[in-house]
């Protein structure tokens, strides 16, 4: 992380007084119970298209958030696992360079920000992210009337041909800074939350600014069982899971 | 020699009939659309009414909204009432139909736009929407595209600009 | 006379009567023949053209057009209906991307740097190679189109001033990609007609009807004159040198593309030289097998000679090697490193779902170094044509390997994915296929496929003088 | 508020500019202002309305983001005590059920004869004539049957109270989604051991260990979202640190796969796991409560050997666990679905409920405690649904030709019952059948009637949660958007009958609508003084009712349970039996609700069917779970159709080679299989229901779901099963496995 902004202070332009914020979302996979809440809040959420059958069989789908099961073990002392995986919202995003439009680029308050109407749909992002959470529009997108109405009119719906990701719900984020500003305030911890994290039953998703020291995020983010995923390849990902416990008896 | 000149006759009309294209698509863009009602705001405006009285969520919503017909017939009930244009908006409210104005500036869909920012950094609306008081017909004075936002947010304070010339701050 | 084609007077080639020696014929056309002679050989085969053709013409053209089709139903209905998926997002348009600037390559490197070199058997071939580079460029030039999502965006990757002050990312390996192939094509079209000007003059002397008026707009009034060889000769050699980086540059930042992503198996250091040599090596062997059907084809026979296919033979033997040697160290590399992620990828082309593919392009890419060490295979067309073939059917699939193979694995098991490709994608590789021998059939036959000038400048190279008893051959520095 | 309205006054931009999507062809578009505007609906500007979700019957609260008249999004009402702000899946996925183009838009009759699909449109006036026509005309009231599923309580107690006006026989509640979560089998129990039908309410957030058998409570049972939202508090949120949990039961399920132990045993066998505990606990005085002597007598006929074999579950580890249980400060037995599946039902239920008494957690923190009742007498008569041997009772006296006139309400009889027990056949049997359905489902193809009713986002009612929240708690239901159809909410069409045929019926149901009975049983709860919020005037408390989408206590009130004599003598020790003989049916048939689809109520909404489920990831279909063993001993790999065949019935469908199965036990989820019920939801997979055999536990009277043996055959055909996991990356989290 410090490394993180560190190199963003260096490589990228400083981002101003108004954007020290980090947004960033914790993952506590001890509380995760892989319900999908997470998932379909996110279809309603964002707009995003259905693959249906045959498209989903061929690894079409366009979830931006999925929930992976892991298999530990074999019968009878086998484990299954839960891990959500979304867009980590990397420091060092190995899919911006790569966008010959900018269509994909690093916002000041360290969002993986994806400009919808700016892809042309080179898909090169998409082979450059190392978590494959990029998702791609192969056909104009379906809603047959009156489907239409469930449309959130604060996120567009896509056009054939490009890209697009989990954005932490940035409309989410939008509305909660114009309110504070028009208020004259500052957004306070636990006002902005992503769809996901609404409704997350078990309340394993946190998010928040991770610059903020006394943020939820940030303190859980200090955890023991705090690690990032794949954190190896050096991405600098936005968000920090949690590791499942044991309890012994 | 003859036919070498011929050749470049082409990309002049090539050029020409560019021009002309992009000529006529602005022009259709600000020409005024077809409104259901003879509506006249310099009229109005004239009589003293605020744009805000009219459009009064443009302070607190992403919309500036057109007045309902209860606002409309508020004055018309008795003002020119026998005027055919408020006899036939008149008729509109007895059948309870609402009036289907025809939009006059709008952003595209990839765009996230809200008055209430704007109004509230103190914009009015004529910087935008030009001399509506002066105007039979309302009509678009500007093609409001991504440029023209631009120009405008750059003048902005020193520790605003990378905000707002931020992607995320108008695209959805 | 109004012969412009050759260089000055013309000499016999050598002193009749004598029995020429052991080596003779190795050195260029020095057999009994007038200017007249060989002009015509080059012209009738470019004038006479038969049923044959006009039926393999119709076959291209009818292929290009359905792929034609295919693109217009890709750009209506969406990338969807190619088999494209999550996470196997670039395919067969890619590959076949990456094998046409491969086989761009072989152009530049037999005419330039041999020209450089001035090693005199390349003269009857350069045209040649050099029309192969084009039409190869301009074929690898539609891909990064064909695989947009949205095809009639493209123009935002050409940077061009605008009121939103947006600009391209040259950050992306995608602009260079673009920069690159640009000049290249620039480069080696100018310099393929520099070379073309004497022998566009020489058709216009040689040819009638609609034909004279071509060839007089493309001679640009080129009269042969002493200043105009010098000059030509001047641009000739500054091209040769200024087109060689290029060269070198194309293909390296089309690996780039793959390297600087971290996706397992492209993150690789040694991938820009490794793809220089494929291309290369893939380049050599094309132009070989189209040079062999070309000779039959337009009856070229006595231009076209066992002495250059042994040499070009040899070349091709040469980039096998280079490229098996950069293959290997990759593949070493990659195996004692024992990283899972690539681990799985080995397994999978070696014992897994890929091995076919992957015991193809070993054996296709091996097969002929070892065949073409003999003198026998080089010189006979009909075996080099073979071993040639085998070459690039290798190193398509080793591109197949790299593009499609690498993507099917990541570093989430969760997130692998198999790849099956559809009719669209087919269509629209066989269309540039069809398309670049279109164009090559059609460029045979509006330009003299030998370089006329380049035969007699050689020819002229060489003079036998009598001194005393023996017969020598004496360079003359022309060049 | 909405209902004021007309639909056409809204604003219509947001909708015509979104469905434009990135590309702006539409030049220009037309505004439609409000004729009257609405007061606090601001042109633009989101409203939340707060409501009740209705998708199924845990009745979670739920606020609605209302643009310019159009529901955009469900999220949950963080004031409300059960869910607290938290939704799951289904109840997100509502605004599909609102906006499905699959509804009936007016009243229709089936003009060709029941399932002709010749729907014909019929003015309400010209419906209610026909239906009370019927009414009137039947030889005797008794010959009308009500067949209610997952019906919202304003409702039934409306019905009731109007069958019983007109002297028919009460409501039958019986639906597929209620039998799966064991619900009638629950209350038995409740009734039995602490004297009361309210269900028991387990303290999962402040236990230190968890015993869940057959327990699903992550996923389909009873209340997902407040027993996600405590299990979440077990893990993390406690102060006595992390709890532990053990689940019981035979297919590893996603509670299963949250616990920290799986216990895989025979289906049928978690009575035997519980005894063989108790019995362990009492013989060797475990745990810190003291003597154990006053429950000897529960264990007295109980022997562990034979309880470890006939569960095929290790003593060793029944000693362990059992040390584990007692050795506890605050430990919970939960008796879950999967008992009240097997015909041994409510004795494993009982033997399971008795281990809390032996741990003395019967009313403490951490425990077992008791549902809370409607707060107020004006909504005494509740739900409780009834058992599935009553539905046979009809269903028999429908073929005897007893029934004249049936009207089914929120359930989808020839869907969701064993396909054995014959109600199609009964229903042909009946002259008249009415439909309430808003969707044109199996049962409603086979109606002559269908009145659709509106979605519950479009309707008025209330709710009270069952197992309900830690306190009493109301949750009322408003509509968010103006009824997009000409649909009819039920309420209405009772009570407009009521007033045609008045007497009895009008005096039992003397509301003019739907309306001011709801505000009249609100203000019931004014003036409380434990109530969340009170106002002065009825109009301002029926406000604030509306605004917190309910009522409900200030402080949690915990119901603590009367446990009755029942634990004075030995606890009954029941084998469970299977139809099919072992020899030709080996596997037992374990069919469990999908965690989107439910019984098969949600199979129409796409989002949910787009839904992978959390265990096999896969979506769209029905599959076949089989453990690995089982698979390979029949050369069966993934995505291989396997025919599986039941004494009553066969399916096909591909194998899902499932490591968390027990070799003997064959799993199908529910959900799929829909002949009608709209274009998401047809010819899409397979009913396991078709293979169940209509059997109840003879002592709960519940169907006895899981009692059903079958058999696989290979049949050599292959699928592409829609996973969103890589079936090459076998379920592996890194690659170093390879």
């Amino acid at each position: 992380m410090a490394q993180g902004a560190k190199a963003r202070a260096g490589l990228r332009p400083a981002p101003t007084d108004e954007a020290v914020r980090r947004w960033a979302m914790v993952v506590d996979l001890d509380r995760c119970t892989g319900c999908q809440a997470c998932l379909v809040a996110c279809h309603a959420e964002n707009n995003i298209p259905l693959a249906g059958e045959k498209q989903a069989a061929y690894g079409r789908w366009m979830h931006w958030i999925i929930v992976q099961r892991f298999w530990e073990g074999e019968y009878p002392n086998v484990k299954a696992r839960f891990m959500p995986l979304m867009c980590q919202q990397c420091g060092e995003a190995p899919c911006e360079p790569v966008c010959p439009v900018f269509a994909t680029y690093h916002n000041p308050e360290g969002l993986n920000a994806q400009i919808y109407n700016r892809c042309i749909g080179t898909r090169f992002c998409g082979n450059a992210c190392p978590y494959k959470v990029r998702t791609f529009n192969w056909f104009r997108p379906e809603f047959p009337e009156p489907l239409t109405e469930q449309l959130n009119p604060d996120v567009t719906v896509r056009s054939r041909g490009i890209i697009e990701k989990c954005t932490f719900c940035i409309q989410r984020i939008r509305r909660a800074e114009l309110e504070a500003r028009a208020q004259g305030r500052g957004v306070a911890d636990g006002e902005v939350s992503p769809a996901c994290v609404q409704t997350c039953p078990p309340g394993a998703l946190v998010f928040g600014d991770l610059n903020d020291t006394s943020s939820r995020v940030s303190q859980l983010a200090h955890s023991r069982r705090a690690f990032r995923f794949l954190e190896e390849l050096g991405a600098d990902p936005a968000v920090i899971y949690l590791k499942g416990g044991e309890t012994d008896v | 020699m003859s036919r070498s000149r011929w050749l470049l006759l082409i990309p002049l009309l090539v050029v020409a009939g560019l021009a002309a294209g992009v000529l006529l698509t602005r022009a259709r863009a600000l020409a005024a659309p077809k409104q259901p009602l003879p509506f006249n705001h310099r009229t109005h405006v004239g009589a003293g009414v605020q744009c805000l009285f009219c459009h009064a969520s443009a302070m607190r919503s992403p919309v500036a909204g057109i007045p309902s017909l209860q606002m409309c017939m508020g004055c018309h009930r008795v003002m020119a009432a026998e005027e055919p244009a408020i006899q036939e908006l008149s008729g509109y409210w007895e059948r309870g139909e609402p009036v289907p104005w025809l939009r006059v500036d709008k952003q595209p869909d990839f765009v996230y736009f809200s008055h209430q920012p704007h109004l509230g950094a103190g914009i009015n609306c004529e910087s935008c929407h030009g001399a509506v008081g002066e105007m039979e017909v309302v009509h678009p004075v500007l093609r409001m595209d991504m440029g023209w936002c631009l120009e405008c947010h750059l003048e902005q304070a020193q520790e605003n600009v990378a905000r707002l010339t931020d992607c995320l701050a108008c695209h959805k | 006379m109004s012969d412009s084609g050759g260089a000055g007077p013309h000499t016999a080639p050598h002193v009749p009567g004598e029995k020429p020696p052991a080596d003779f014929d190795q050195r260029l056309l020095l057999a009994e023949r007038t200017d007249q002679e060989i002009n015509q050989a080059v012209l009738q085969p470019m004038i006479q053209t038969g049923k044959g053709f006009w039926a393999l013409v119709a076959l291209l053209g009818a292929v290009v057009a359905w792929g034609l089709y295919a693109w217009g139903y890709l750009v209506y209905w969406g990338v969807g209906v190619t088999g494209k998926n999550r996470p196997v997002y670039w395919t067969l348009f890619i590959t076949t991307f990456v094998f046409w600037v491969g086989i761009s390559h072989a152009g530049t490197m037999i005419s330039a740097v041999l020209r450089i070199f001035k090693a005199d058997w390349r003269r009857p071939i350069t045209r040649g190679a050099e029309a192969m580079t084009a039409f190869a460029l301009m074929m690898a030039g539609l891909y990064p189109l064909i695989h947009l999502g949205r095809v009639w965006k493209f123009y935002w990757m050409i940077p061009y001033p605008n009121n939103r002050f947006m600009w391209p990312n040259f950050q992306s390996p995608l602009m260079w990609d673009l920069v690159a192939i640009f000049t290249y094509l620039i480069g080696s079209s100018l310099y393929l007609y520099l070379a073309l000007i004497p022998d566009m003059a020489m058709a216009r002397d040689h040819t009638g009807g609609w034909r004279v008026r071509l060839y007089r707009a493309l001679a640009l009034g080129w009269r042969g004159t002493e200043a105009e060889w010098h000059k030509l000769h001047r641009a000739l050699g500054i091209f040769s040198i200024a087109i060689i980086p290029i060269f070198l540059s194309v293909h390296s930042i089309v690996s780039w593309d793959f390297a600087v992503t971290i996706q397992p198996r492209w993150h690789s250091t040694i991938f820009a030289p490794y793809f220089v040599a494929g291309a290369i090596y893939s380049g050599l062997a094309a132009l070989a097998c189209i040079l062999v059907i070309v000779r039959r084809g337009m009856r070229l026979q006595e231009f076209l000679r066992a002495e250059h296919f042994n040499a070009l033979g040899k070349l091709v033997l040469v980039a096998g090697m280079a490229w098996t040697y950069f293959w290997f160290s990759g593949f070493l590399v990659e195996w004692y490193g024992n990283e899972p992620v690539t681990i799985e990828l080995i397994r999978e082309e070696v014992a897994g779902r890929l091995s076919p593919l992957f015991y193809l392009q070993m054996g296709a890419n091996l097969l002929p170094i070892a065949l073409l060490a003999f003198r026998k295979v080089r010189t006979t067309p009909a075996l080099l044509l073979a071993s040639t073939l085998l070459v690039n059917v290798g190193m398509y699939t080793e591109r197949l390997l790299i593009v499609i193979g690498s993507l099917q694995r990541n570093h989430i098991p969760f997130n692998w994915g198999v790849y099956r490709p559809t009719w669209v994608e087919v269509s629209i590789v066989a269309m540039t296929f069809a398309g670049f021998a279109l164009l090559y059939t059609l460029f045979s036959r509006i330009v003299p496929y030998v370089p006329v000038w380049e035969i007699k400048e050689g020819r002229l190279r060489y003079t036998m003088r009598r001194i005393g008893r023996l017969l020598v051959p004496t360079a003359a520095e022309i060049e | 508020m909405t209902q004021r309205i007309s639909r056409r006054d809204f604003l219509k931009i947001a909708a015509a500019g979104t469905a434009a999507g990135l590309s702006p062809e539409v030049r220009r578009i037309a505004l439609e202002p409000f004729v009257r505007p609405p007061e606090q609906v601001l042109p633009g500007q989101d409203t939340w309305y707060a409501s009740t979700c209705r998708q199924c019957p845990a009745g979670c609260g739920i606020i609605v983001r209302v643009i310019n008249g159009r529901a955009r999004k469900i999220e949950g009402n963080p004031l409300h005590p059960l869910n607290h702000g938290k939704l799951c899946a289904r109840g997100q996925a509502g605004l599909q059920l609102l906006y499905n183009p699959d509804r009936l838009k007016n009243a229709v009759r089936q003009a060709g004869g029941r399932g002709s699909r010749q729907f014909d449109p019929l003015p309400w006036a010209e419906a209610l004539d026909l239906l009370a026509e019927k009414i009137s005309t039947l030889s005797n009231p008794s010959r009308l049957a009500f067949w209610g599923g997952l019906m919202p309580d304003h409702l039934y107690l409306l019905t009731s109270r109007w069958l019983d006006a007109i002297g028919a026989p009460p409501p039958l509640l019986f639906d597929l989604h209620s039998a799966l979560e064991g619900r009638s089998a629950a209350s038995r129990a409740s009734q039995l051991f602490f004297d009361t039908p309210e269900l028991p309410l387990y303290d999962l957030a402040r236990a230190e260990v968890t015993f869940s058998f057959g327990a699903n409570f992550l996923e389909t049972w009873m209340s997902p979202v407040s027993q996600n939202h405590a299990y979440g508090m077990m893990r993390q949120g406690q102060f006595g640190g992390r709890g532990f949990m053990v689940q019981f039961e035979p297919r590893l399920s996603a509670t299963a796969a949250s616990a920290d132990e799986w216990v895989p045993l025979r289906p049928g066998a978690e009575g035997f796991v519980a005894l063989a505990l108790g019995r362990i606990i009492v013989e060797e005085r475990l745990g810190h409560v003291g003597s154990h002597r006053p429950h000897a007598v529960l264990y007295q006929d109980v022997d562990v050997r034979e309880m470890a074999a006939a569960s095929e579950v290790p003593v060793e580890s029944l000693s362990r666990l059992a040390r584990v249980f007692a050795d506890a400060d605050q430990a919970v037995a939960i008796p879950g679905g999967a008992l009240a599946g097997q015909r041994n039902g409510l004795a494993s239920m009982l033997a399971v409920q008795a281990l809390n008494l032996l741990v003395a957690q019967i009313g403490r923190l951490g425990g077992v405690f008791l549902s809370q009742p409607a707060p107020s007498p004006a909504m005494k008569e509740t739900a409780h649904g009834d058992s599935f041997e009553r539905a046979l009772e009809l269903i028999d006296r429908m073929k005897a030709g007893e029934v004249d006139l049936l009207l089914i309400h929120g359930a989808n009889p020839r869907f969701e019952l064993p396909a054995a027990a014959g109600f199609a056949q009964a229903a042909a049997r009946v002259p008249f059948v009415v439909s309430f359905s808003p969707f044109v489902d199996e049962t409603a193809v086979a109606a002559d009637l269908i009145l659709p009713d509106h979605s519950y986002l479009e309707s008025w009612g209330y709710q009270i949660p069952a197992p309900s929240a830690d306190r009493p708690t109301v949750s009322s239901q408003q509509p968010v958007v103006q009824p997009l159809y000409d649909t009819r909410s039920t309420a209405e069409v009772l009570l407009a009958l009521g007033a045609r045929f008045g007497g009895k019926a009008a005096e039992a149901l003397p509301w003019p609508d739907e309306f001011a009975f709801l505000q009249e049983s609100a203000s019931a709860l004014q003036g409380s003084s434990l109530g969340a919020y009170d106002a002065e005037t009825q109009a301002g408390f029926w406000a604030l009712w509306r605004q917190h989408g309910g009522w409900w206590t200030e402080k949690e009130l915990p119901r603590e349970p009367e446990v009755t004599g029942i634990v004075g003598q030995p606890l009954p020790i029941v084998a469970p039996s299977f139809e099919g003989e072992a020899e030709t049916y080996p596997f037992h048939l374990y069919p469990y609700p999908s965690l989107g689809l439910s019984d098969g109520r949600g199979a129409n909404l796409p989002w949910l069917q787009e839904m992978p489920d959390p265990m096999t990831t896969a979506r769209w279909a029905t599959w076949v779970e089989l453990n690995p063993v089982t698979a390979e001993s029949l050369g069966l790999r993934d995505d291989d159709v396997v025919r599986v065949v039941s004494p009553f019935g066969e399916l096909e469908a591909p194998v899902v080679v499932y490591p968390g199965i027990r070799p003997d036990v064959v799993a199908i989820p529910v959900g799929q299989g829909h002949t009608d019920y709209g274009r998401f939801a047809e010819r899409r997979g397979r009913n396991p229901l078709e293979l169940v055999a209509p059997v109840t536990d003879p002592d709960s009277g519940a169907l006895a779901w899981g009692a059903t043996r079958v058999r696989l055959e290979p049949t050599g055909k292959k699928v592409e099963l829609a996973r969103l996991e890589s079936l090459d990356g076998a379920g592996r989290e890194s690659t170093g496995g390879s």
